[in-house]
């Protein structure tokens, strides 16, 4: 009950807390997930070159 | 004027240009979410029923809508990668999965904060909600498939056949939960004539091209870390500036 | 050396995976039990209230239906799978997508006709109406074949992986639901009193296209799974 | 390639004995598993009447090339051909002339020997009568367990239930991956005499094993994977 | 050589465990969504209605979760058993038990633990109360490790079985009726002012039950189940 | 049994070798598998530094008779000791002192060979470092695949990471039920010295195997079933 009230007195609060900065802390999360995902895969692209490299000698 | 589509096609030529694309959709995205939420919380004024919590429909729309549109899109390339096999439509599908479901998970989320004030519940089982859900769940069942085969190929191809056989259940739930007694409303946009004020109209498409910048700029970055993991074999990728530093 | 017709060979497969039913014929029992089980414990969970229990009723069968064609789907190819049989299978000069409609077809028979046969006597543990548990088992018999054809695809997807039963729900539970919504819809229809022929020919029209498209999609799914 | 006037004789020969036999033709195969190329650039022919070994070390790919040779496994490069045509377009026909035995045995638990063999037999498109099944089975020294359930039969006892499929079939290719695997001494003598007799029709076998195997009177061709 | 004490056994083989189950993430993740989608598949088949739905709620919750543990439950054992490794555990010269109750600790982290800490979600789709689904989630996190420790001797007995799923359902869900029966009386009481503590008290006791005998009667299963 | 003084004096010596070393006996044991009777009145002895291979056809009951020697089957008659004790009694004591390698590997596909070895040395009461476990991979052949998830390895690699808890553990009785199956010709060599070897420090080894094995310099002692 006492959401309802807090609700209806502060709408904007609750849309802001409630959707839009969820929906952009899951982007946020989505953006650190994507570039983190490039850099582990960079990273071990990397190691790869290195360990081809260090065969060849 | 023949333009090669086939050479962009190929993940070689594909991958730089991608490159370069990617900051200028990120930057175009970034600028409308702040125009959008700008002209949604500033200029556009409350709705006479709704109050200020209508104002949740600049996000929900927007996500609702892409969330649709980006399983058929996902599904076309799983379905050109599965015929033609080409690597990067395969490629494309696991890269547009997840963002996918996030905008299908924000769409229920939103809904929901925007159903407790108007429905006085989170949730209700009407049509519009429940295809929305399951089109949630068919995102996970690609996604789910696709992380439990560790042979890439085999993931593409058995990910690709139910892509497409969840698309053609797409239509099937969306009517068949049709007659059922329906709170959300219909349609707002309508091609010809509109109830919607004119800045919150604007507000809405605003954010919706926000929203699709965003979508293509995260699924492009995330197909250029797929194209390095899977061919990293392949000599050109050893010849990259960010792999040879 | 007689060569073997389509229709031979459909028989031949069909019969082959009855015979092996009948062999362990725990498992077409235990199935039949799980469904059973299924729909009484609604009634331990949700309590003794004859009305509340009256309008579940539709839904709990068709739940319980959906959910136990689903787990003996897990059966419908692993055991080729795993003894070699379908590396055979699949190198037969004749046609995957007939051998793969005999499959579904015993398959059906052993775990989706037994359920149509017993609706009635949980239909009365749930004190339906006559014509709500005749709706009831049409729309069971006309639905869980597809369950079987549309789950064949779930399974050959899901071949050789672990968590294979799980997994398996999840991709198809999704495309079964239009099914679920039109079962539970006729049966709701008549005991409104409403016409319920539209949600039964919906139903044969989806019979009739998983007829002509399942067979193939699953041999397609059961080749790229064998790679 | 000095044979190829004396195959053009057996291509003649062949239609008369038992069926249309061909000759399997491989180019510039290239495999790979995971991120390990297997082998490249492999290259060979088989003819009727030859057979031939896959040799190598434990994880050379063996198994990999016989795999590809059925199509399970798409190659990297390269291609397979049956008669001249690609195997990929020939598909159903190809598969009729050639049978596969690997590492798993494909039969039920449940069902007997016999069964398992007549129900064998007729995926791969053959109607296989009792008496004829039955002899098959003695032949492999089944005698007298024709009719138990295989789950109740030895490691090797299986291995000779999915063998007696090579007798009941004319295939001409038999690709056999460790057809010796837990096989007694008897049993590994019997194969070796299958395989001369299958040679002697025309007929042609690839194969792979890690215990030596004789077959009278055949120069055996072998191809080392290292 | 050291020698292993029968702490750091037990904790070698729910680390083992744990470290497959996220190999294998999937895995997980498909038990979560086959929970969420077996609730979600009720209001489609019994319709709309809040105020049913709401009275079904705790009834329907408790049985997706007893069901969706019975389904991972037909993992704990098999893929030991068809690889070799319970054999080999078998002959391990320490206690059976300690490395069973390894095991079962570990399913229920992964398959247990997150049903519980998904309900609040999915009660709130069915409008439940507050009270009633803190309740609900008490009683699931007394109950879980219970369905977990007792489907194990199912899971135990019916090793090697085909149509090992469905036969330890049917052996395992009616000893699991009691959880149930307390689970939902104590959600049922919360919503009708009652006083609980007596429902969760009696599932605290069958827990401590199940944690002294379980891992031994499982161990003798699991010898039987070799032979 | 006029070997028994030698016996004494070894019993006596493996004290202060490695551990404690028990002798295996088996009287008069017979089995049977469903309405047959596989063997009868089966008895012998096996003392440490012996070894000794169970050679038998096809379904002769070689498998059934080394599971019985582990307590899965249980004998119809007779007894198995050891050290003079009915292993019944014995029980975990026993299991400390033997260790078993049937048809299957005991392998996860999702771990490492590393991984794998380590786990199934602590269920079998062990704790093995890191450094210990891949120099035992390494001595079975398995260089620079000792990180890989074992899916990925052929059938002979995967046979070779079960192998190797043979290297890092102390139990004095191996029970091999074919080992050298899917084995390359390197490997199986290797199997060769690792028994000498074991049986060099006073190990005991019973085994069976269709394919011949050369342990060197010892007398190789074998039990035919029929
Ligand atoms: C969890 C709850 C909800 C879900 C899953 C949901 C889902 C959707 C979906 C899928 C669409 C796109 C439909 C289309 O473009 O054809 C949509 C649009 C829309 N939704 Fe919701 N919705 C939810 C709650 C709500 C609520 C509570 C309201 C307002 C009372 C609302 C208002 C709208 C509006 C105005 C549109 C735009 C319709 C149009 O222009 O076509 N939604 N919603
Ligand atoms: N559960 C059972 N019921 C009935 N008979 C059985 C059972 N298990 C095994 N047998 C029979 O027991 C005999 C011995 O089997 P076993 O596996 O011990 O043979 P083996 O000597 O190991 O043979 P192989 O060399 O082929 O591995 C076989 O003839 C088999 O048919
Ligand atoms: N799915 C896979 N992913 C990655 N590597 C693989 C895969 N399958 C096989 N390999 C690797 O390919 C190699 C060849 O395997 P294959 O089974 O063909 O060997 P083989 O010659 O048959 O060996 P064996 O004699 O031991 O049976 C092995 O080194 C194995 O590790
Ligand atoms: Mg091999
Ligand atoms: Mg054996």
């Amino acid at each position: 009950m006492s959401l309802d009230i807090w609700m209806r007195e502060n709408p904007l609060t609750y849309i802001w807390v409630g959707s839009y900065a969820v929906a952009f802390l899951i982007f946020a999360v989505e953006i650190a997930m994507v570039v983190h995902k490039r850099k582990i895969t960079l990273q071990q692209v990397r190691l790869m070159r290195e360990a081809d490299q260090s065969e060849e000698d | 004027m023949a333009i090669n589509w086939f050479k962009y096609s190929a993940p070689t030529t594909f991958y730089p240009l991608a490159g370069k694309l990617i900051p200028w959709f990120a930057i175009s995205s970034l600028i409308l979410f702040a125009v959008g939420l700008y002209i949604g919380f500033v200029v556009a004024p409350a709705d006479a029923q709704q109050g200020e919590f209508y104002r949740i429909i600049f996000i929900h729309v927007p996500s609702s809508i892409i969330s649709m549109f980006l399983y058929l899109i996902m599904a076309a390339y799983a379905a050109l990668g599965l015929i033609f096999n080409t690597r990067l439509s395969s490629m494309m599908a696991s890269a547009i999965a997840p963002t996918g479901a996030l905008f299908a998970f924000i769409s229920l989320w939103t809904g929901a904060l925007w159903g407790k004030p108007m429905w006085g519940a989170w949730w209700v089982w009407d049509a519009r909600l429940t295809s929305e859900l399951i089109l949630l769940f068919l995102y996970l069942g690609f996604i789910a498939l696709h992380a439990s085969i560790d042979d890439p190929r085999r993931a593409d191809r058995a990910a690709a056949l139910l892509a497409i056989v969840g698309s053609v259940n797409v239509p099937i739930i969306y009517f068949s939960v049709k007659w059922w007694n329906t709170l959300h409303q219909g349609s707002t946009i309508k091609y010809s004539g509109t109830s919607m004020h004119i800045a919150m109209q604007q507000a809405m498409f605003t954010m919706l091209a926000a929203c699709w910048l965003y979508a293509i700029a995260i699924a492009l970055t995330r197909v250029r870390s797929i194209i390095l993991e899977r061919e990293r074999n392949s000599k050109w990728i050893t010849e990259l500036a960010e792999v040879k530093s | 050396m007689k060569k073997l017709s389509l229709i031979s060979l459909f028989v031949l497969v069909m019969r082959r995976d009855l015979v092996l039913a009948m062999r362990r014929r725990a498992d077409v029992l235990t199935t039949l039990i799980f469904f059973v089980m299924v729909v009484s414990l609604f009634p331990l969970g949700v309590g003794p209230e004859m009305d509340m229990l009256r309008k579940m009723a539709p839904g709990v069968l068709w739940v319980a239906a959906l959910l136990s064609s689903m787990l003996s789907l897990g059966r419908l190819f692993s055991a080729d799978y795993l003894d070699g049989t379908l590396e055979q299978m699949l190198l037969a000069p004749q046609s995957l997508s007939v051998l793969v409609l005999g499959k579904m077809v015993s398959h059906w028979m052993v775990s989706g006709l037994p359920l149509v046969l017993l609706t009635p006597v949980l239909g009365l543990q749930f004190d339906m109406s006559a014509p709500a548990i005749g709706v009831l088992m049409l729309g069971l018999l006309l639905g869980t074949p597809i369950l079987s054809m549309v789950g064949a695809i779930g399974a050959a997807l899901t071949l050789g992986l672990r968590g294979g039963g799980v997994l398996l729900s999840l991709l198809v539970l999704p495309l079964c639901i239009p099914v679920l919504i039109f079962g539970t819809g006729a049966v709701q229809a008549v005991s409104s009193g409403l016409n319920v022929s539209a949600h039964l020919s919906l139903m044969g029209a989806l019979l009739v296209l998983a007829l002509a498209f399942t067979p193939w999609v699953t041999a397609q799914a059961l080749r790229i799974s064998m790679e | 390639m000095a044979r190829n006037g004396q195959m053009l004789s057996y291509i003649i020969l062949r239609c008369s004995i038992s069926g249309l036999y061909f000759m399997l033709e491989v180019s510039n195969l290239a495999c790979s598993r995971g991120d390990h190329r297997l082998f490249s650039g492999l290259s060979f022919a088989l003819y009727p009447g030859q057979i031939m070994q896959i040799q190598g070390a434990n994880g050379s790919g063996k198994t990999s090339l016989l795999r590809t040779l059925c199509g399970f496994i798409m190659p990297d490069e390269g291609k397979i051909s049956w008669d001249g045509t690609d195997v990929k377009d020939l598909d159903e026909d190809y598969f009729a002339q050639m049978i596969y035995l690997g590492h798993l045995n494909a039969i039920k638990d449940e069902l007997s020997a016999l069964e398992n063999l007549r129900i064998s037999a007729g995926l791969s498109g053959v109607e296989l009568n009792e008496k004829d099944a039955i002899s098959a089975l003695r032949r492999m020294g089944l005698k007298g367990r024709e009719r138990l359930p295989t789950k109740v039969l030895s490691q090797g006892q299986r291995r000779r239930v999915a063998l007696a499929r090579l007798l009941v079939n004319d295939a001409a290719l038999w690709v056999l991956d460790e057809p010796l695997a837990a096989l007694d001494v008897g049993a590994v003598a019997l194969i070796g005499e299958l395989i001369a007799e299958h040679l002697a029709g025309q007929g042609m076998v690839i194969f792979t094993t890690h215990q030596p195997l004789i077959v009278a009177g055949m120069e055996m061709r072998s191809l080392s994977l290292s």
